[in-house]
């Protein structure tokens, strides 16, 4: 009953974060409103025993991310933003693309069937701890995905410094 | 109705509202004294400063000044709270709030002795992480809601700090996990116990002086203060705030001060705990409660704080920058790299 | 015990929000919010798999899809401020420098 | 051993060099990068020659160059007799040529061109004689055509230079058309187009018979034909010798090069290499024959009267060209080799001395300008009095003793226009004379006829240019003597030495018959020096004279029998007309205009219809984007 209820909370509020966020009309709340939804998603993440998923979720997604988010919020001046319009003309296309999709894919789960189940039981993460059996399998198993990650980052760094530099007029 | 309360109330609901109470209770026994703590803070630093300065600091309220804290906050609680016309009123009322909630929420993973800690997490020290850059939200948004140029510049300044110095600080904390092989700090307090020197700060020394630098920092304190220059900026992101969201800026400052004190405690200090060799030394030390030396090395650490503060010039942004990305972070760099190769070898 | 499937409805819903902010949205920045929705839908679903299936692989998935979304925000908003540099607007329905 | 194959590829390093770093670091120094090349492919070409003399015969494949089913193609070499004496042709005649040219194009624009250009004739020559395959041979034979055309046009901003050029190129079409199906021909019969498994197996094909076109067409004979289509074209033979008089705008050096000592002679080569397959057929040969005789017939009876210096011994060349292609004609071919091998070396020292004259004369080329010039540039006299002995057939210079072996064993063969062709051949040798000694003297005696400025301005040519003159000259004069006949108590050599590769007809003559042939080639050289002495000489009014009375003669010969002229009327007139009127007006105008217009404009109006779906909006192509997946996901779901 009681993790029913837990679920039931987290799922309502991230639902209807996730429409506020993308309702706002000011870009400023709607990153506080996600900045709320990370954290329930973080909380969903507790709940299914992913502690360090959770731990980056909020590290990465909110203490980066969307606090880049709002920094070019900042650099940019969004004053006449409050007074346009916020969709587009042809939103009840989008809407209805959306629903129809989303009817799709709820039926489709339904039908979903589970696989075999792994050697990660809750009591084998509890006994390693969740950190210890992530990493083990991130730096053994999954080495080159890792390293090819680490090469995206730095990509995406000297990407954005060069995207990002105002170009110094040459002589 | 009472077949409903039945139902609920079983053996197993009652166990975990038993858990929840003394959660609770934990909650507020910290809060109470991390507040004075806090408040006394602000008494000590203008003590110390002052003498320091060759000045007797706060002396007319209550013995040498004793209350000063209490009426600083009597008279903040009653102050007019003034909010600007232009403001963007739901975040204004927010962000310090955020920021205060996110210094906070960090005490609730610290382990102040042998098994007293709110919550005995085993992502901890990553828990401190996440919070800590929360800060930087509060910070943003209350130098972008008040609309002001001097709040809105401080703000930027100070994200853009935090933001670069927690990357350091995480770095220079990386050293500690591979020696004690866990974010947890209760842990890692243990691992130092264990080990031959007794605190980390011995084989981690770059990490902790990263550590020191970045903590300073962190906390937006001298000679790091840029975002609240004076001369330049007023007050910097709380230019605009008064009376009562002024003092949650300010607590909220000085218990990052004191979170950050007791992450040095903890991770590089030893916790609760003093080195075997001196308890070995003198038996008699074993008594004496592990509170003690906690609050000992806290209240060192805090001491070092007012010490900088009254010693040395401000630094340029520039030049802050700088530290951050050119020295700080290469050099936590390294000592990962360093502790990696030392441990692999089996020297540390 | 919640079922697996409660957590895929959860991701389909929220994941068809971020679709549906994507396409309806003028402001590029809640666009690009919008994506970081979608991408969180995906993580939900996966950790819930990881979860229930108890393999981590899902876990380590979320790991990468994360790195790539902050790679994808830095790039993304880079590209933005420079966009907002020529051309004075963040909305989409401005654009059209590519119209055929 | 394997170093034989410098002597190709030094040639091509040298034009890969200069083609790519002349125009900007070489420039007034690219001469010593090709000079080089080519003077280290002499050197390995006579060693490699003694190794021939001493009996080693080389025959290998480079690598593999096209493996297509049963057609397999090699870069290969053969080295044998034949070749060895092209070897040592070419590269002492293309090693003197290019000192010859540092003189000669000094100060010239386009210095490291002609030099790359020249390398790679080289390159393209020696390919085409030390091949071992058919195709290897057709590679070097459209190499040097392609170089001849670059060199002959190397004045590209001279019309009638470039036209030359163009005319070359299209003239040599209509022979090498020919020599390509000859190579078709050949593997379709022996299924190989390498030399040695084809020779040794066409014998047995001697007597088969092909049904073209309804007639049965002996298989030898056309195979020998096609081929010879490629010699007719490339060595300027009748009807396809227009070409070579105009490629003398081409710089000197080039002419003597190119158009005299090696390319031209590719087509004597061709037929003395493929000598196996010719003797099969008594027609093709006989076809040969006859027409190198009618073509130094008429190349000759042309020079009589032709007052460009240049073209005078262009004439000559493609005279004594038509001599060994009579000499191969009746199976002579050592003789025709060796008439080749004479005539490289006097022919090229002609054009090297005209060039010298040139120079003198700042490009003036008209003989009735000249005179006298003996007093002002001894060297260049008396080095081309020598060629111009020694092409007359003076006894005890080169081209006496090639040109009587040639008119002996035609005179005493077992061809049957053997004696036909013989007093063709003894005419030739006479009119030869008399051309030769008019240029001599109209050139070097008697009073200067040119402006007084030309006057003031003769002097010899430099160091460069003489000292292959001179070098040259030994060659015209000694050159003959390693195949001095058994008659005259030589040993004959030359012909000793090509005999494992050409074998030797069977002379059918008495001694004293073959003194006879002596002495009426003798006295043909001596009354055509005679006569011309007489005419240039002593009685210069008798030309004047003789041109007024035979007015109509001369005028054939004077325009080169109108050949130019009939050409343009059977060929080129209709040609451009068609092009004109039907290629230009009608399918070009009509048909590939609509077609090329049409495509597009049909393409533009499909794409302004398509591209009303670029809206440029991104939200558009998402939404797309959405659709598809919302229609994939349907359908799998319906599935």
């Amino acid at each position: 009953m009681l993790p029913e209820l837990f679920f039931g909370y987290f799922a309502a509020v991230i639902i209807l974060l996730s429409v506020i966020v993308i309702t706002r009309r000011n870009p400023v709340h709607s990153v506080m409103w996600m900045l709320l939804l990370f954290f329930h998603i973080a909380g969903l993440y507790l709940f299914l025993n992913a502690e360090f998923i959770a731990a980056i979720q909020v590290i990465v997604y909110a203490g980066a991310i969307l606090v880049l988010f709002l920094f070019v919020l900042l650099l940019l001046n969004l004053r006449e933003e409050l007074k346009v319009k916020r969709f587009v003309g042809a939103w009840p296309a989008g809407l209805f693309i959306t629903t129809a999709i989303l009817v799709i894919v709820l039926g489709a789960v339904k039908s979903f069937v589970p696989g075999p189940a792994g050697k990660y039981s809750i009591e084998f993460i509890k006994q390693e701890t969740h950190t210890k059996a992530l990493g083990k399998l991130l730096y053994t198993d999954y080495l080159f995905p890792f390293e090819i990650a680490s090469l995206v980052l730095l990509v995406a760094i000297i990407g954005a410094i060069v995207l990002a530099k105002r170009k110094t007029r040459s002589k | 109705m009472s077949d409903i309360l039945n139902i609920l109330i079983t053996e197993e609901t009652l166990n975990m509202l038993m858990k929840i109470g003394i959660i609770f209770l934990k909650i507020a026994v910290v809060l109470g004294i991390t507040l004075l703590h806090v408040a006394y803070a602000t008494y000590w630093e203008r003590k110390v400063i002052g003498h320091m300065q060759v000045r007797l600091g706060p002396i007319e309220v209550g013995w040498h000044g004793f209350l000063q804290p209490i009426a600083d906050g009597v008279k903040l609680f009653f102050k007019e709270d003034i909010i600007p016309a232009n403001a963007d009123k739901p975040l204004f009322y927010l962000a310090p709030v955020i920021f205060m909630v996110s210094a906070l929420t960090s005490l609730s993973v610290l382990p102040f002795f042998d098994g007293f800690v709110i919550a005995d997490i085993n992502i901890g020290l990553l828990f401190l992480f996440a919070m800590s850059s929360l800060g930087a939200y509060g910070i943003i948004l209350s130098g972008w809601a008040s609309n002001s140029k001097y709040s809105f510049l401080g703000g930027l300044r100070s994200a853009s700090q935090v933001i670069s110095y927690e990357i350091a600080m995480g770095l220079s904390l990386v050293g500690v996990m591979m020696m004690a092989g866990s974010l947890n700090l209760s842990d890692i307090v243990r691992a130092q116990h264990q080990y031959p020197t007794g605190m980390f700060a011995i084989p981690q020394f770059l990490g902790f002086f990263v550590f020191i630098v970045a903590a300073f920092a962190e906390t937006n304190r001298l000679p790091f203060d840029l975002p609240e220059a004076e001369s330049e900026l007023v007050a910097g992101y709380f230019t605009e705030y008064s009376g009562f969201r002024f003092a949650l800026f300010f607590l909220g400052e000085y218990t990052a001060m004191l979170i950050m004190s007791s992450i040095a405690a903890l991770c590089f200090l030893g916790g609760w705990t003093i080195p075997k060799f001196i308890t070995d030394a003198m038996p008699l030390l074993m008594n004496v409660p592990g509170i003690v030396w906690f609050l000992i090395k806290v209240y060192a650490f805090m001491f070092f704080y007012y010490w900088v503060r009254a010693t040395l010039p401000r630094y340029r942004y520039d030049q802050l920058m700088a530290i951050g990305w050119k020295i700080l972070i290469p050099l936590a760099l390294f000592n990962i790299v360093l502790t990696g190769t030392l441990r692999t070898m089996g020297v540390l | 015990m919640v079922p697996l499937n409660w957590y895929l409805m959860l991701s389909a819903v929220v994941f068809m929000i971020g679709v549906f902010g994507f396409l309806t949205r003028r402001n590029i920045i809640i666009m690009f919010m919008s994506i970081e929705l979608m991408l969180n839908a995906v993580n939900i679903s996966l950790v819930a798999f990881s979860h229930y299936l108890q393999d981590m692989r899902g876990q380590i998935l979320v790991i990468f899809i994360i790195t790539v979304a902050a790679a994808e925000a830095a790039i993304g908003l880079a590209i933005i401020i420079a966009l907002f540099r020529n051309k004075d607007t963040v909305h989409v329905d401005e654009m059209n420098e590519m119209k055929g | 051993m394997s170093n034989y194959l410098l002597i190709p590829f030094l040639p091509l390093a040298a034009f890969l060099i200069n083609i790519l770093f002349g125009r900007k670091y070489l420039k007034e120094n690219s001469h010593w990068v090709s000079i080089l090349a080519v003077a280290g492919s002499w050197i390995v070409t006579v060693a490699t020659l003694f190794d021939v003399l001493a009996g080693r015969v080389i025959n290998e494949d480079l690598y593999s160059w096209i493996v297509s089913g049963e057609f397999k193609v090699s870069v290969g070499f053969l080295i044998d007799q034949l070749t060895a004496v092209m070897l040592i042709v070419v590269t002492t005649c293309s090693t003197l040529i290019h000192i010859y040219s540092v003189g000669y194009m000094h100060g010239d624009k386009g210095y490291y061109r002609f030099f790359a250009y020249l390398s790679l004739f080289t390159f393209c020559m020696l390919m085409l004689v030390m091949a071992n395959n058919f195709l290897q041979l057709y590679f070097g034979w459209e190499g040097v055509g392609l170089c001849s055309y670059f060199l002959i046009g190397y004045y590209f901003d001279k019309k009638s230079a470039s036209d030359a050029g163009k005319k070359a190129f299209i003239v040599n079409r209509f022979g090498d058309f020919g020599f390509g199906l000859g190579i078709i021909m050949i593997f379709l019969t022996f299924g190989t187009i390498y030399y040695e498994p084809v020779f040794s197996q066409a014998k047995g094909f001697a007597s088969q018979t092909i049904n073209f076109l309804g007639y049965d067409v002996h298989l030898m004979t056309l195979i020998a034909l096609l081929l010879f289509c490629g010699s007719i074209g490339k060595s300027a033979q009748m009807p396809l010798h227009v070409w070579l008089p105009d490629a003398m705008e081409g710089p000197t050096p080039v002419s003597a090069l190119i158009h005299a000592a090696t390319m031209v002679t590719a087509g004597v080569f061709l037929v003395a290499r493929c000598s196996p397959i010719f003797s099969l057929s008594e027609t093709a040969l006989m076809i040969v024959a006859l027409t190198g005789a009618i073509t130094s017939l008429f190349a000759a009876t042309i020079g009589l009267v032709q007052n460009d210096i240049k073209r005078i011994i262009a004439y000559s060349t493609i005279s004594q060209l038509g001599y060994m292609f009579l000499a191969a004609g009746v199976g002579a071919y050592t003789a025709g080799m060796f008439h080749l091998y004479t005539h490289a070396f006097f022919k090229a020292l002609l054009f090297l001395c005209a060039g010298s004259v040139m120079h003198a004369m700042s490009g003036e080329l008209d003989l009735q300008k000249m005179g006298g010039l003996k007093k002002y540039m001894p060297v260049t006299y008396w080095t081309m009095l020598f060629a111009s002995l020694s092409i007359a057939g003076v006894p005890g210079f080169a081209g006496f003793f090639s040109k009587d072996e040639i008119l002996w064993l035609a005179y005493s063969g077992s061809s049957p226009v053997g004696k036909f062709v013989w007093v063709i051949g003894t005419v030739v040798a006479f009119l030869t004379a008399f051309y030769s000694f008019r240029l001599i003297f109209l050139t070097f005696h008697g009073k200067f006829r040119g402006t007084h400025e030309q006057e003031h301005h003769l002097h010899e040519s430099p160091k460069a240019m003489t000292i292959p003159l001179v070098i040259l000259c030994i060659g015209a004069v000694a050159s003959g003597w390693v195949g001095i006949p058994h008659l005259l108590g030589g040993g004959a050599h030359f012909t000793e030495f090509l005999k494992p590769v050409l074998g030797h007809p069977e002379a059918h003559g008495t001694h004293a018959e073959e003194w006879m042939v002596m002495a009426i080639s003798i006295i043909a050289g001596f009354s055509g020096i005679g006569l011309a002495a007489l005419f240039y000489l002593v009685k210069t009014d008798i030309p004047v004279m003789l041109t007024q009375k035979f007015n109509a003669a001369y005028k054939i010969l004077w325009n080169k029998y109108y050949v130019d002229e009939l050409y343009s009327f059977i060929i080129v007139r209709p040609a451009i007309w068609t092009a004109k009127n039907i290629l230009i007006g009608i399918t070009d105008a009509r048909i590939i205009e609509a077609v090329v217009n049409g495509v597009p404009k049909g393409i533009g109006e499909f794409s302004r219809i398509l591209r009303k779906v670029q809206t440029g909006l991104l939200q558009h192509y998402a939404a797309i984007m959405a659709l598809g997946v919302l229609i994939i996901v349907a359908m799998m779901l319906l599935r």
